[in-house]
């Protein structure tokens, strides 16, 4: 029989027992021979104890999901075992010295192989190491590779340090060659390097290649990557990183450094981002770029933060009173969301406005690999008005000109010129407050006309939304954010099993919406089925917002976990059948 | 429009060095909006002052900003001829941080109200003063919510009837100048729109400083405080110039700040020079300078860096 | 010819002029004598000059709109002249001392009595007074009924005082008698007294009525009415008024009021709502009673701080991030703002959420004459855990109790035997964190359902949601907030006319939507135009989402005044013919 | 549901009498949910303090609310027997306050972080103050945001490497006990997680204390602060009462607010007896008590009266 050449890998234990970072070292490992993977990593609002588990796929072809249950289990610790020894299908490792297993628990087939760590490394502390070295043995990958992550990751230490550590990796190895048998499973050798990052670093890279030169923000989870990706970096790239006192200055910061000139984002999750909703509509009003990230998690409130949601659709269209032009963008995968960072910019600064992008725990999260692309972004910044020397203007300068596109030049402070004051309360072109002249409606219409009229020119320049997939397709799965992977990982699954088929409607931009597309697809669409994480189906009351069109046939999930592919694959086929 | 070309490049702001600089009298801070303020609110003094401030330090409007949140004393920008931002009550500190961090090269001068300013403001406001960010904040402290007609405001005295306190203010009120000090603000001083040549020079001195200033100004609400009149804060205002006050001494500082409401200390409380302004230490700016000024884009090679770095 | 039995009157002057008291002691007159009457204020964003124009309409039976055009305008200073004396139909009233009327500009008929006040009266500020002693002489009403109210005002005043003003309002009375000419106007007497009072009066009586205990809340227009009425009586009715230190403040005071069982409210505009938006979240997770008015004003941002709007419409419904049961209602009159606040206080306490009530400038600060209605309230405070004596508990007490209905027992602090953490994070039914329990997806989806149920009985006890006027008109106006009472205007108007007819669907329900009650109206409806103060249509947009109709035919309007009724008149009629 | 019985009528609270009050040892405050904090965490010193303080004190579990805003230390009241509410980020203060305002009976203790207290929540924490209100608020100040993983927060120290410093903090500390000393605060003391039975002590004073009360504990975060530790602490403090500090004097607290770093005194750094609360001044609260024991509804006199007012 041939050998299965993908893997799904999970690693439990407790929070602080490193059971990512061993992960993330042997993703890194499977991408630098060429592998693909994805994983998600489970884990709780607390620092240490409670039960974490990574969960990996990994593969030849792309991978878009991570598995609902691993070929192999590492167990770190007993907890653990007692909750999902039961889900492995080939093998569990686990530190023979202090947990145990009780084989006849476990699936038929799957193996139980006890690692005695204290015999195979000088400190407890090395069972990761250890365990990834019996993995890669296991499953026919690069030792060598691990052996230069190693040295690599424990660069900073002395020289005795990653010795040991080698040392531990090729125990775990050898021990495994003696002891275990073969499991049926070799990873293959891909080519070249993949990158592995996570849709958080995405965007903190994205910001800097953008030309983001201003990141403000509060910690929150699970935005905080961010700035924990930036911060260390934000200098090297003349980027000035602050971190705010809480999310109301983390985001009038960035309206102020939009309005100076400088490229500027915030990031958030939805309390922070309720904090944030006065000051977009500031800039709404004074028409200064800023980009706003915001990454949903479990709600209401403080809910559930490290679990995944999609519940803040309606929040962010409502953020802040008013009519105001703004644009919102929900990315899905992590290239995408490097991408909608460039492409959020050009917007904010080419129509003067607040650029939202709708992020969820999932996306900002999980980790990819990423081909190679094209990494450079155009930087399109809009129209300027010329200084002028201070004694030559004839006529006051008009910041907020009324113009055919409603786009009017812009000024920074310090330029020749060109002083204004760009205030919040209505105003006329020259940014005088008409709120207290006594009533001139004629000026308040034409200012409302002129904001209101640069989106119809945004929208004229967003990418069309399209249908992915076969244009016979069976059913049309609508989805958005993370969401996609899932769907993307049906329709390969569906599609490629010969039978009928399924493709994907996946919104990207919330506001302004494609209109005409959707309407388009969904009235194209055989069969629609609609898949979100939250408990209204926002996507769905938004789209018959937009279209008047009804999806009916929902998989709506709001337990905080990504969707189970079985779960999914299930509700597909009731809905191709049904 | 003649006057008014469009570009499709972006002309960076550059401060005019000090030796092209030209000379502005006050009324060159004028804009052509006239102040809508009552009469003889105390408002007006404080924009002359800051007028004659900035004059006399030869300062370029075009190089300053001013940065103002909601309310009377916020209108102020819309009555100063600089750039400005007429922001959101409670907000102009940070609104300007983010200013001033984008282009460190402004002269960034914060105006506003009490109310927005120690009441919804305070913690922006005091979290700023320990950054030692190098700007101006510029308070018209007229006790009460002037542009809502007359509430209660985080200075308002204690027994004071206003209309959210009828029956008279059961609050205390705060010491901006103390909590100032106490949080590492590195100059303190307070003026009164009845002392208008000294206000100009304290704003003066304010601005000049490098590091967080703060000039709490007592500016009459004519209109809804019937208690700090000009006249009230003429019987007890002193100057502490006159009393040979040592602006170094934090103590001393202190016990100026908590002399009120018997005798009212006008002039500089406490300054502290040579601390390093949060501009000056930040990595990018002395790396790259003003973020305003940078080019955008990366290399290719930049490019290849980071992306390497996932792989 | 008879007589014109109607008023319609303008008073225009500088802020600080004292033309609003002036107007509204005219209308409290004509109340006292039995008649109707509808004042709006138009005033700016500052303390003095500017031009603010007091509007007011008088007629016997009930008054629904502000008059388009003066019988009468008394301009107390010349600016009113040069903006508005062109408007005056009859007679324009002015001080001849310092105001000049060029007649030649004058509507033809309208007629210019200048008042010498100097003459009339020892002090020029005593201008006000004359010139409403010169009105009730010419519009036959009751000079006695003055004077009364000129002693009660200056009641605390010295007999002096008092004295010279009304004999400051005698001499105008009878200047004008001598020397004005008849205009054709004579007001009735109508039947018993009628109250006149505004929007946000009736918010702050209605809490008083409704038991409210608690409110909190920071000054912002056009909110600030309510706790200018409460501040100075709430003492009285043992209610705790606290001006908090800003709009989380306030909210959050008003969430730990409600939780520890005061009935709780605050108040605000969008601006400040949007500092709310995060607080309320808590009050849907933790299950707290609580009322927020928000007073929707022009905007974005800080707009048009005194003017009116209705564009907040997905602030309030997208406030906080998550799904999480809340209840929306929107009044359109005085009667219905005071009989909401009950309404929203059972529907609070019944079923442990927040409700918002979204009003708007012109129903918070117009003032109306309201016939007497039954001014009692039923209070239902909802179901409640029995207090304990400690030792008997045989088991934790389930505060979050998974019931039938969604509403678990409540319980406040201080109750003997009900100890209980309430968190925002996401809890058991005990109330006890699951956000840091590995992965509990079922019971945190029973969480979710438990209190998203809630609705579902929530929705059934609204009342329906009705057309008013004749079922077989030819178009049926949507309308919300204060607009409804252009529309009934409208629909008074032209149903009278005999011709064809109109009727009114009043959307007062926002959240939950009455689904139902409008698809059904809408169905029927032979034509439908929608009528709302804002530029995207909001209410046509949520319709859409909830129902899927779209109603094209709109007239909207974001200039920041009322729709005047000529202009909403000729849109009916296009409309009607079209 | 044996014992959770349904009503449709509403029994208001009623604080124990203290002749009535049953004695409970301080594991009776114990809840049956085992503290998630780290091992070593500082914060479980500050829960067995409290514990041995409100024992100590003879309260009643369900006289106290323990109000918290969100982070490691904010988790609090999960752990301790008493009404719990574990608020918002920032806003404990804010809540506790409206319930205080509502049922005054109510020990009101609020707890939290040093990034909940004094960074995002820092207006509510000094508006509190001057308000006076009869509330103790008990900081767990670690000098870093531990539920977010280690960034830098107001309280964290100069040049301190953290997870968004990682060149080193460079803003000021702020001054938590000055900042509440200079506010008008009536009573501010300071505590250590090493020192349980002092601060056990402290706390019990502060919550005895009739207005608002600070305790400022240092509350060691063993994962993230890797500067303040234990060890660190222990190197430094000392106990006021050991050196005759007075307590009532103003000048001498604020000098001591200042010692540190190089000396941290702990103990009761001010107190000021017989100001008058808020709640004693509020005029509802003074004629009717507690409002969550008023009956609702008006009387028909009483509505008629409200209407006629318009008339
Ligand atoms: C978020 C928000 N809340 C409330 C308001 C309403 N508001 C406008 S000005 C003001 C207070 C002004 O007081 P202060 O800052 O002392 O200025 P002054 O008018 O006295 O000069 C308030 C509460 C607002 N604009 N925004
Ligand atoms: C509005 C909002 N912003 C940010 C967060 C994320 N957050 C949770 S805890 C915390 C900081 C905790 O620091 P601290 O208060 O010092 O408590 P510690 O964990 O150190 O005990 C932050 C920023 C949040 N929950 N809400
Ligand atoms: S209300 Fe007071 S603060 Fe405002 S303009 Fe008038 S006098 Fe000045
Ligand atoms: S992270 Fe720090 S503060 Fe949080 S529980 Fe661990 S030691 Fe305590
Ligand atoms: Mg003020
Ligand atoms: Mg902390």
């Amino acid at each position: 029989m041939a050998k299965k050449n993908t893997l799904g890998l999970w690693i439990g234990g407790a929070a602080g027992d490193g059971n990512a970072s061993a992960g993330e070292s042997f993703m890194q490992i499977c991408a630098r021979s060429g592998l693909h993977s994805y994983a998600y990593n489970s884990y709780q609002s607390l620092i240490r104890g409670g039960h974490v588990l990574f969960q990996l796929a990994i593969s030849e072809k792309k991978a878009w999901v991570h598995p609902d249950a691993p070929d192999i289990l590492i167990a770190l610790n007993q907890d653990t075992i007692e909750r999902v020894a039961k889900d492995a299908i080939s093998a569990i490792l686990f530190n023979s010295d202090k947990i145990k297993v009780d084989e006849s628990k476990l699936k038929k087939g799957c193996k139980a192989f006890g690692l005695p760590i204290m015999q195979l490394a000088p400190n407890p502390l090395m069972q990761n190491t250890v365990a990834v070295g019996a993995l890669i043995q296991l499953v026919g990958a690069d030792l060598g590779l691990y052996e230069e992550m190693l040295r690599e990751r424990f660069g900073k230490k002395t020289k005795e340090v990653q010795d040991a550590n080698v040392a531990a990796a090729k125990a775990g190895y050898d021990y495994a060659a003696k002891n275990f048998g073969d499991i049926g499973i070799q990873l293959p050798k891909g080519k070249g390097k993949k990158a592995v990052l996570t849709g958080n670093q995405a965007f903190g890279a994205g910001a800097v290649v953008a030309g983001c030169k201003f990141y403000s923000a509060y910690p929150m989870t699970p935005a905080s990557g961010i700035m924990h990706w930036l911060a260390p970096r934000a200098a090297k790239y003349g980027m000035v990183f602050k971190q705010a006192e809480d999310e109301l200055a983390a985001m009038n910061m960035a309206v102020g450094a939009g309005h100076a000139g400088a490229r500027s984002m915030t990031g958030t999750s939805g309390g922070g981002f309720a904090l944030m909703t006065e000051a977009i509509g500031m800039a709404g009003m004074i028409e200064a770029p800023v980009v706003v990230v915001t990454v949903q998690r479990g709600g209401p409130s403080t809910g559930l933060p490290t679990k995944t949601e999609q519940g803040d659709l309606f929040q962010v269209i409502g953020a802040s009173q008013g009519d105001f032009p703004k644009a919102i963008i929900a990315p899905s995968t992590v290239e995408d969301a490097y991408k909608t960072v460039g492409e959020a910019f050009n917007l904010a600064e080419k129509y003067q406005l607040p650029v939202m992008i709708v992020s969820d725990l999932t996306l900002s999260e999980h980790l990819e690999t990423v081909d190679d692309f094209e990494l450079d972004m155009p930087i399109e910044r809009g129209v300027w008005a010329t200084p002028r020397k201070n004694g030559e203007a004839g006529e006051p300068f008009l910041r907020y000109m009324n113009t055919d596109t409603g786009v009017s030049p812009r000024a920074v402070p310090g330029q020749e010129g060109l002083l204004y004051v760009a205030g919040t309360d209505e105003h006329d072109e020259k940014g005088d407050l008409i709120s207290d002249v006594h009533t001139d409606p004629a000026k308040r219409r034409m200012m409302m006309e002129k904001r209101q009229r640069k989106m119809t020119f945004l929208a004229k320049e967003l990418k069309p939304t399209k249908v992915e997939g076969p244009a016979d397709a069976d059913l049309t799965i609508v989805c958005w954010g993370s969401t996609y992977t899932l769907v993307r990982h049906l329709m390969e699954t569906v599609n490629a099993a010969g039978g009928k088929k399924i493709n994907i409607l996946n919104i990207r931009y919330v506001y302004p919406f494609a209109t005409e597309d959707v309407t388009a697809a969904l009235k194209k669409a055989k069969k629609v089925l609609a898949i979100e994480l939250n408990f209204t189906g926002q996507m769905c009351r938004l789209i018959r917002m937009e279209t008047g069109i009804e999806i009916k046939d929902k998989l709506l999930s709001y337990d905080g976990e990504p969707i189970p592919v079985e779960k999914a694959l299930a509700k597909v086929q009731e809905a191709l059948n049904g | 429009m003649a006057n008014q070309l469009v570009s499709k490049e972006f002309h960076a702001p550059v401060r005019t060095p000090a030796a092209e600089a030209v000379a502005h009298k006050p009324t060159d801070f004028k804009s052509d909006v006239k102040p809508d303020w009552c009469p003889s609110c105390g408002d007006f003094g404080v924009l002359a002052g800051l007028q004659k401030a900035v004059s006399t330090l030869g300062l370029q409007p075009k190089d300053i900003l001013t940065v103002s949140g909601i309310g009377c004393s916020s209108n102020l920008p819309g009555f100063f001829r600089t750039y400005g931002v007429h922001s959101l009550h409670g907000r102009s500190v940070a609104v300007a941080t983010g200013a001033k961090l984008a282009n460190p090269d402004l002269t960034v001068i914060i105006t506003g109200g009490d109310g927005d300013g120690y009441g919804i403001g305070l913690g922006h406001f005091l979290h700023a003063v320990r950054r030692n960010l190098d700007v101006t904040y510029i308070v018209m402290n007229n006790q009460i919510y002037g542009l809502t007609t007359g509430q209660a405001s985080p200075t308002t005295s204690v027994a004071a009837k206003t209309k959210s306190t009828p029956g008279g203010c059961i609050e205390g009120p705060l010491n901006p100048l103390a909590l100032a000090i106490v949080s590492g603000a590195t100059f303190v001083a307070r003026a009164f729109s009845g002392e208008p040549n000294h206000m100009a020079d304290v704003m003066a001195q304010a601005i000049k400083h490098k590091g967080f200033s703060l000039v709490d100004c007592f500016s009459p609400c004519v209109t809804y405080n019937k208690i700090n009149t000009y006249q009230w804060f003429k019987e007890r205002v002193y100057k502490l110039e006159d009393k040979k006050h040592d602006a170094a001494d934090f103590k001393a500082a202190l016990d100026r700040a908590f002399e009120e409401p018997e005798k009212i200390p006008l002039g500089v409380f406490y300054k502290r020079e040579g601390a390093a302004t949060y501009e000056d230490q930040d990595g990018a700016i002395q790396k790259f300078g003003p973020a305003v000024r940078q080019k955008l884009g990366t290399t290719p090679e930049e490019r290849k860096a980071i992306w390497d770095s996932f792989k």
